[in-house]
């Protein structure tokens, strides 16, 4: 499980590209292609309770003219922008291009379909294809505009923070799970944070101790990596399952699972880092009189905490995964709802589960990220 | 159990977490403490706990006393009857495992299956004895069942023996550890061609779903009446118990418990908040 | 030569191996007896626990046969000059892939594509798909600028240069992303009941709501088979395919 | 024949090439050399279009390579990079016969054609054909790096840096290689390296630049004894005499009179040691300066043809000179 | 005072050390050289114990080194690794600073000496102190290793091919800058090389070693004059005496009698090119092969010293020999 690569440091992913060549045209255009395409599919379902199978599907031009219009005229403007602007106009246009047609497609999904709901007690309006098509499209919009003008990202974002701000959301069914569990959500948020946090630590910890071991001792070398590696075959609802008659149910198993699962990517990391360290630079430190020790704290573990810290987050996206699995021995965490919207076969209580899941990887990554790159060795830059 | 405080359990499907806060809140009103551990986990699991003392109480059905009981051979047909049911297996588990039964809910949770309304119509079918009809007509039907209710000897097998019909492998849809919201989803749905579910009597979502159930007009199934099962060191610490939630059970009838389910799965309203506004109405609560 | 034989001999060998395990029903219940309840079953009696292994075989290989035909023509795209932006959004979208619980997709994608081991193939694929695009990136980087350099001076042109230089090299890095997908989707694929798909967690799924230990043993013993198999061939077959690093 | 004209190179911000303008004739060895980042491997590269000069002219025997197919090009021309550059999954023998496959020929034709190359470079073709290049020394992998571009048979070589990964034994013997086949297959070669003494060795002309332009194209002797100007002169040592002399044999320099041949005869009868016509100018300078006054020079058939003393090993142009010393001294 | 004494060493199956003697004076700086493998490294490293010996005794300034502690040994020594070996993580002067820190000395004093030591290798501590290693050039960061080596001044010093990963320039240029520290510092250095011209350059004594065992160890004139067998004559090449005299300068060869001197006065003034007292031999050699037929010599303060003709640079021991080529000559 080796890096993602990180936005900002996207260039120096060694491929040296010619930096002039960036062309995000095709990426662009395949954006306002898909978004046009999700015009076509519905965009909003108006389900009259949270459980109907059946609802109204309404397209964008169910919604109101105005605001396919508003859509419609978004994408074909980010068109032209990416083939006819020039210059120092190219960045501002395709950045507003973008900026409209997101927009104009949130104001749809809010004050658009604000009306919808009218005075029904449980109805509620449902995101559908339509409305991820065109997210799928604004998201890969924006990293057009990324490669292109890093900056001007900023429009698009402040302009749906604004939105997001001003406009009605209470007729969302995502939103109406949030609202109707709002208590339970921050528990469970929590819970879920906790079983992150509690984990994390020990995996790290014990983690690096076997990855030093193995890279130390070549004879146990293969059997850690192995053992390690083992762990990671046995299905998670497994393991939870064959623990509980062990430890008993709640936080415990979770954790000790969740801390065994960890132990991979941290193990492997650190295994590779450690054996990336130059062994001219182990000679050299050995030669200027460091005790094994020394050579430990002042040599190795700097150099090899890049790898470290990319295990760690390694460990880090696969615990916050994996704790959405951990409400089945009642330890809690995110997984509640997922279990809950399962259960209840409620698409809108999966969503609250998982799209606060996904935005905690994305945070955990961007954090994580950050890190490595603050710990690389400097003055690599050859 | 921890301290003083009782400890609830419940089962993780949608009535645990309506009667594990029901009980919750109505025990705290008499001040006594209570720690709530909602959703412990399947049956078998929830039943582990309590048996190993890692919660001191949880809501039960009475039909499900020879899968819990182990050893004991009840007299066949002793849970047809509500009566004698209750009795049955109250007294089994408190000699075997010093478990004690409160007094049952009036209500009966079994077994059943649900259609789509519109197909229901379409075809005439009001009871299972129809169904059964429909079915060795040889129309299509699907089936979306958990693994439980096939595994039963009171699930599919009783209602096939009762009813005079048998289900092809290719009819059934079989979800290991499945509930009866996901199988009516299906049905409701249509998913994979299925078009009839397994439900319970007490499920509250049906309507909302489009579905009509098709009760146990033959009696082919036993009596599941919810009642709540106690540890008997427990009650000894807080004889009041029983006096205090069996009037709350009594209200309970399946009509009662089919519309406070609906409000958790069709209105997504959380158990606590439903348990909690029926005990105010009832009284039960200031 | 002989060492490379015998393990190769090894990963042909253990596939059959698996299989006339997977058939003695008999060896399992001896051995998971003492962890099943008085009148449990010991194993999962509905389905033969071959037909769960094919059944699971089948769930992964058609996930990983997506993740491979899309995840290293986009890994490749990324590292063309033409490409070159595309790299953040593919790297993203993979995170997103990854971190989507399974289970999430899993229900999400049912009401779409219906019961049984669709549901699961889907999410498999979004769940292997970062590890192989990764890795395949970072075996695209590790190729020696000179070894490129030479091959461009040979006068290859950029298609025969992808197919004869840069794909052969990249290939550990690639085979090596692979495996790890195909590890995590072996064990992944244990969720494919709960979405009415048979797979070898499906003694798993019932015998947690059952509460029966040995059925979970069973499932997962199966599984962890299954991954070990998968593992070893997969390493024997990138020794094979890379025999220049000895 | 080859001809740049006016080549110029900006990377962005950066002149790489200014205003370069080459003639290379027909199997000539030419070598570029100059400070580091001066351009020569741009220049190099230039020849095949590995790099597209900003503008200028590239004339390759009449016709203008900027206006022909790079890739196919590239085959026409054998290229030597720096650091090898083999390719590490095909075995020595389909690495040398990588451009005959580019160019279609049929299999055994170019197996046949690597199995000749290898011997030509002096790598037994059964010992080593089916090796992978990651199990060769440096030494080994430089000549299949050599046998790699002579494979298709090109016309023109281009060669960068292909000797500075190795030792310098290693260094010499591939040196004298390349030399022994250029004897034989007579390639315009262009040469890149960093080795004064390299340079002087091989080069039928040196091509000395300094930031992106030619300071000095000539050869090697004119160079070191006439250096344009104080860089050159700098940049090819304290000992360009020296340097000069290691491009002669002890045949440019022997004295053939009677006196010197009764001399040098006199010498080999008590027993003197003795140099061929063919051992290397600074070798005898090597030997003259230990102390032995005066080394007959016998010819391959070991009669005596002569006779060198120190004050013979002069690179004056006029023969003048010599004897004008010799009147000095005994002054 | 270094002795090495009946150093054998095994490593599972290669014998890389053989039945080592070698003595090294205080202050003296001897070349270990041979051929790739022949064990230079290996037996480097037995001194400051980085590789333990399998038999044998080292004794440094009288002390058994094999049982004092290694960590603390190696302290004592200085050790410049072959690619220098810098830490990455640490700025260059924390690099330098490494073993006063390892000797606990105060944060103060061990930058101070950081920044003489980068002061010592020419490199400007208020430029460099703060960089990371990796944003030198090759020749800065082999400073960096020489000043790290010498930063706790160690009265030994070890260094496995110091210079092999820079160019020829580079090189020359740490070459000097080692002899004149070297004549500021005074240290007991064994030097690990595999170029000869270096190991002549820099050697006070040379150790050839063939097959982990010594071939030969002398000062570098007596090695080429008198090579201990075949193996020691071929491994110094065809050249040696040219190669001696790369330790010669003019005063060594300089005529100073009265008809020299007015010759000399006179080709002065005629503007012949001169020389000094401490121009290199070779470089005289190189001009005087140029065809001048002598060189004028003149002192560090002009005036004239003296006149070199080819025959003069001879290095027969015997001053006779020089009249004895003059006298044929004329003959
Ligand atoms: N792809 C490139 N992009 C930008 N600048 C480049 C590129 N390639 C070379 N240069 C610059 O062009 C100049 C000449 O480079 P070149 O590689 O031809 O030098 P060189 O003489 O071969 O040096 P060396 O002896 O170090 O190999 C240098 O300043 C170098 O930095
Ligand atoms: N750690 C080791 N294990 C086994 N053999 C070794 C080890 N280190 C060195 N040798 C062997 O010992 C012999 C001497 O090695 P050493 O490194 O001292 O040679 P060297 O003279 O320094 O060569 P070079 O010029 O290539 O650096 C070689 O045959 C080498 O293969
Ligand atoms: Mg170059
Ligand atoms: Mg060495």
């Amino acid at each position: 499980m080796s890096a993602a690569l990180p936005l900002p440091l996207s260039r120096k992913t060694g491929l040296n590209w010619p930096l002039a060549a960036a062309r995000p045209n095709a990426i662009a255009l395949t954006a306002v292609v898909i978004g046009l395409l999700s015009l076509q599919w519905p965009f909003v379902v108006l389900h009259p309770n949270r459980v109907a199978p059946d609802g109204d599907e309404l397209t964008v031009f169910g919604l109101g003219g105005m605001w396919a219009a508003l859509i419609v005229s978004g994408w074909l403007l980010q068109a032209l922008a990416v083939w006819l602007a020039r210059g120092r106009v190219r960045a501002p246009a395709l950045a507003l291009s973008l900026a409209w047609a997101a927009s104009a497609s949130y104001a749809a999904l809010t004050w658009g379909a604000v009306a919808l709901s009218g005075d029904q007690e449980w109805a509620r309006v449902a995101i559908a294809g339509g409305a991820w098509g065109t997210l799928a499209a604004v998201y890969i919009g924006a990293f057009a505009l990324y490669a292109e003008a890093p900056r001007w990202l900023a429009l698009p974002v402040l302009a749906l923070a604004a939105l997001a701000f001003a406009a009605p959301y209470q007729h969302l069914g995502v939103v109406m799970e949030y609202q109707m569990a709002a208590d339970v959500f921050r528990d469970e948020l929590l819970q879920h944070l906790l079983l992150v946090a509690v984990s994390l630590p020990p995996a790290m910890l014990l983690g690096a101790a076997i990855g030093l071991l193995a890279a130390r001792k070549r004879a146990l070398e293969s059997v850690l990596l192995g053992a390690a590696g083992l762990l990671q075959t046995i299905p998670s609802i497994a393991l939870f399952g064959l623990l509980l008659p062990i430890v008993g149910l709640g936080a415990k198993p979770a954790i000790l699972a969740m801390v065994l699962y960890g132990l991979w990517p941290v193990v492997v990391n650190t295994h590779t880092g450690l054996g990336a360290v130059p062994p001219a630079m182990l000679d050299a430190a050995r030669g200027v009189g460091m005790s094994a020790w020394q050579m430990f704290w002042r040599v190795e573990l700097p150099l090899a905490a890049p790898f470290f810290v990319e295990g760690v987050r390694g460990a880090m996206l696969m615990l916050i995964g994996l704790a959405t699995v951990a409400v089945l021995i009642n330890a809690g965490g995110l997984g509640y709802f997922l279990l809950r919207g399962t259960e209840q076969a409620v698409p809108d209580l999966v969503l609250l589960g998982s799209l606060p899941v996904v935005a905690l990887a994305f945070a955990a990554d961007a954090v994580m990220r950050l890190l490595a790159w603050r710990l690389a060795p400097k003055g690599r830059v050859a | 159990a921890s301290g003083d405080a009782i400890v609830i359990g419940s089962k993780i499907d949608t009535e645990g977490a309506l009667l594990c806060p029901l009980v919750g809140l109505t025990l705290k009103a008499h001040g006594i403490k209570v720690i709530e551990k909602c959703g412990t986990g399947a049956t078998q699991v929830v039943r582990k706990a309590l048996l190993a003392g890692e919660i001191d109480v949880y809501p039960e059905y009475t039909g499900n006393a020879p899968y819990l009981i182990k050893n004991v051979r009840f007299t066949p047909g002793t849970f047809r009857d509500a009566a004698s049911g209750h009795a049955a297996g109250a007294a089994a588990d408190l000699a075997q495992n010093g478990i004690v039964w409160l007094k049952p809910a009036p209500a009966n949770v079994t077994y059943g299956f649900a259609m789509p309304a519109k197909l229901a119509a379409a075809q005439g079918i009001t009871s299972l004895t129809q169904l059964a009809a429909y079915i060795n007509a040889g129309k299509p039907f699907k089936v979306v069942v958990s693994q439980e209710f096939v595994d039963r000897a009171d699930g599919l097998k009783a209602f096939e023996h009762a009813y005079g019909f048998k289900l092809a492998p290719s009819q059934l849809i079989i979800l290991p550890g499945g509930n009866t919201a996901q199988t009516e989803s299906a049905a409701a749905r249509g998913t994979s061609g299925a078009n009839a579910a397994m439900a319970y009597s007490t499920d509250g979502q049906l309507a909302a779903m489009g579905l009509v159930g098709l009760n146990d007009t033959g009696a082919a199934a036993d009596i599941y009446q919810p009642l709540l099962t106690i540890r008997s060191e427990a009650l000894k610490k807080y004889p009041a118990i029983p006096a205090i939630i069996e009037p709350v059970f009594a209200t309970l009838d399946t009509a009662t418990l089919s519309r406070l389910n609906a409000r958790i799965v069709v209105g997504g309203e959380p158990g606590t908040k439903v348990a909690e506004k029926y005990l105010r109405e009832k009284g039960f609560l200031k | 030569m002989t060492r490379s034989r015998i393990e190769a001999a090894l990963a042909l060998l253990c596939w059959p191996a698996l299989w006339l395990v997977y058939r003695q029903e008999d060896w399992w219940r001896a051995v998971l007896a003492p962890l099943a309840g008085p009148d449990q079953p010991v194993l999962y009696e509905r389905i033969q626990l071959l037909d769960a292994a094919q059944s699971h075989v089948l769930i992964v290989l058609t996930a990983m046969a997506f993740v491979v035909v899309l995840g290293v023509p986009l890994a490749i795209l990324a590292t063309r000059t033409a490409g070159k932006p595309l790299l953040p959004l593919i790297a993203n979208t993979a995170t997103i892939g990854q971190t989507l619980p399974p289970i999430a997709v899993l229900f999400l994608v049912t009401p779409v594509v219906g019961f049984g081991p669709q549901a699961m193939m889907f999410a498999l694929f979004t769940y292997g798909l970062m590890p192989t695009v990764q890795a395949t990136l970072t075996g695209w980087r590790e190729i020696d600028a000179d070894v490129r350099r030479a091959a461009e001076g040979m006068g290859m042109g950029p298609w025969r240069q992808l197919l004869t230089v840069e794909l052969p090299l990249a290939l550990p890095g690639m085979l090596a992303g692979i495996r790890t997908s195909l590890i995590l989707s072996v064990a992944t694929a244990s969720l494919a009941p709960i979405t009415g798909g048979v797979s070898l967690g499906t003694p798993i799924v019932s015998g947690l709501a059952v509460d029966n230990a040995s059925q979970v043993m069973e499932g997962a013993l199966a599984v962890a088979l299954l991954a070990l198999c998968s593992d070893y061939s997969m390493r024997v077959l990138q020794r094979r395919l890379t025999p220049w690093r000895a | 024949m080859i001809s740049l004209r006016n080549i110029e190179k900006q990377y962005d911000g950066v002149q790489a090439l200014r205003h370069v303008n080459l003639d290379i004739a027909d199997g000539e060895l030419v070598v570029l050399i100059g400070p580091s980042g001066c351009g020569k491997s741009t220049l190099l590269r230039t020849v095949n279009r590995m790099t597209e000069p900003s503008a200028g002219q590239i004339i390759i025997d009449g016709r203008n390579a900027l206006e022909s197919d790079p890739v196919l090009l590239r085959r026409s021309i054998g290229y030597v990079i720096q650091n090898v550059g083999l390719f590490p999954h095909m075995t020595v023998r389909e690495n040398v016969a990588v451009v005959p496959q580019l160019l279609g020929w049929d299999k055994a034709k170019r197996l046949r054609r690597a199995d000749e190359m290898l011997e030509l470079v002096r790598l037994d073709p059964e010992r080593f054909g089916s090796r992978y290049p990651g199990l060769l020394s440096g030494g080994q992998q430089q000549r299949v790096g050599i046998a790699r571009a002579l494979a298709a048979d090109p016309a023109v070589l281009l060669m960068d840096e292909p000797f500075s990964a190795v030792d310098p034994i290693t260094r010499e013997q591939l040196q004298e290689e390349l030399l022994r086949i250029q004897r034989d297959v007579r390639k315009t070669i262009l040469f890149v390296t960093h080795d004064i003494d390299e340079a002087i060795r091989l080069g039928d002309k040196i091509c000395l630049m300094r930031d992106g332009a030619v300071v000095q194209y000539a050869d090697p002797d004119t160079m070191l004894r006439q250096p344009a100007d104080a860089f050159v002169a700098q940049f090819f040592g304290q000992e360009p005499a020296l340097r000069r002399l290691a491009r002669h044999s002890v045949a440019d320099f022997v004295r053939t009179d009677a006196a010197s041949l009764a001399a040098a005869a006199k010498a080999l009868n008590e027993g003197a040691a003795s140099v061929t016509l063919t051992t290397g100018a600074r070798t005898a300078l090597s030997k003259l300066l230990d102390g032995q006054p005066l080394l007959p020079v016998v010819d391959h058939a070991g009669a005596v043809a002569g006779l060198v003393a120190l004050a013979d090993l002069t690179l004056a142009q006029t023969p003048a000179a010599a004897s004008h010393v010799n009147r000095v001294l005994a002054a």
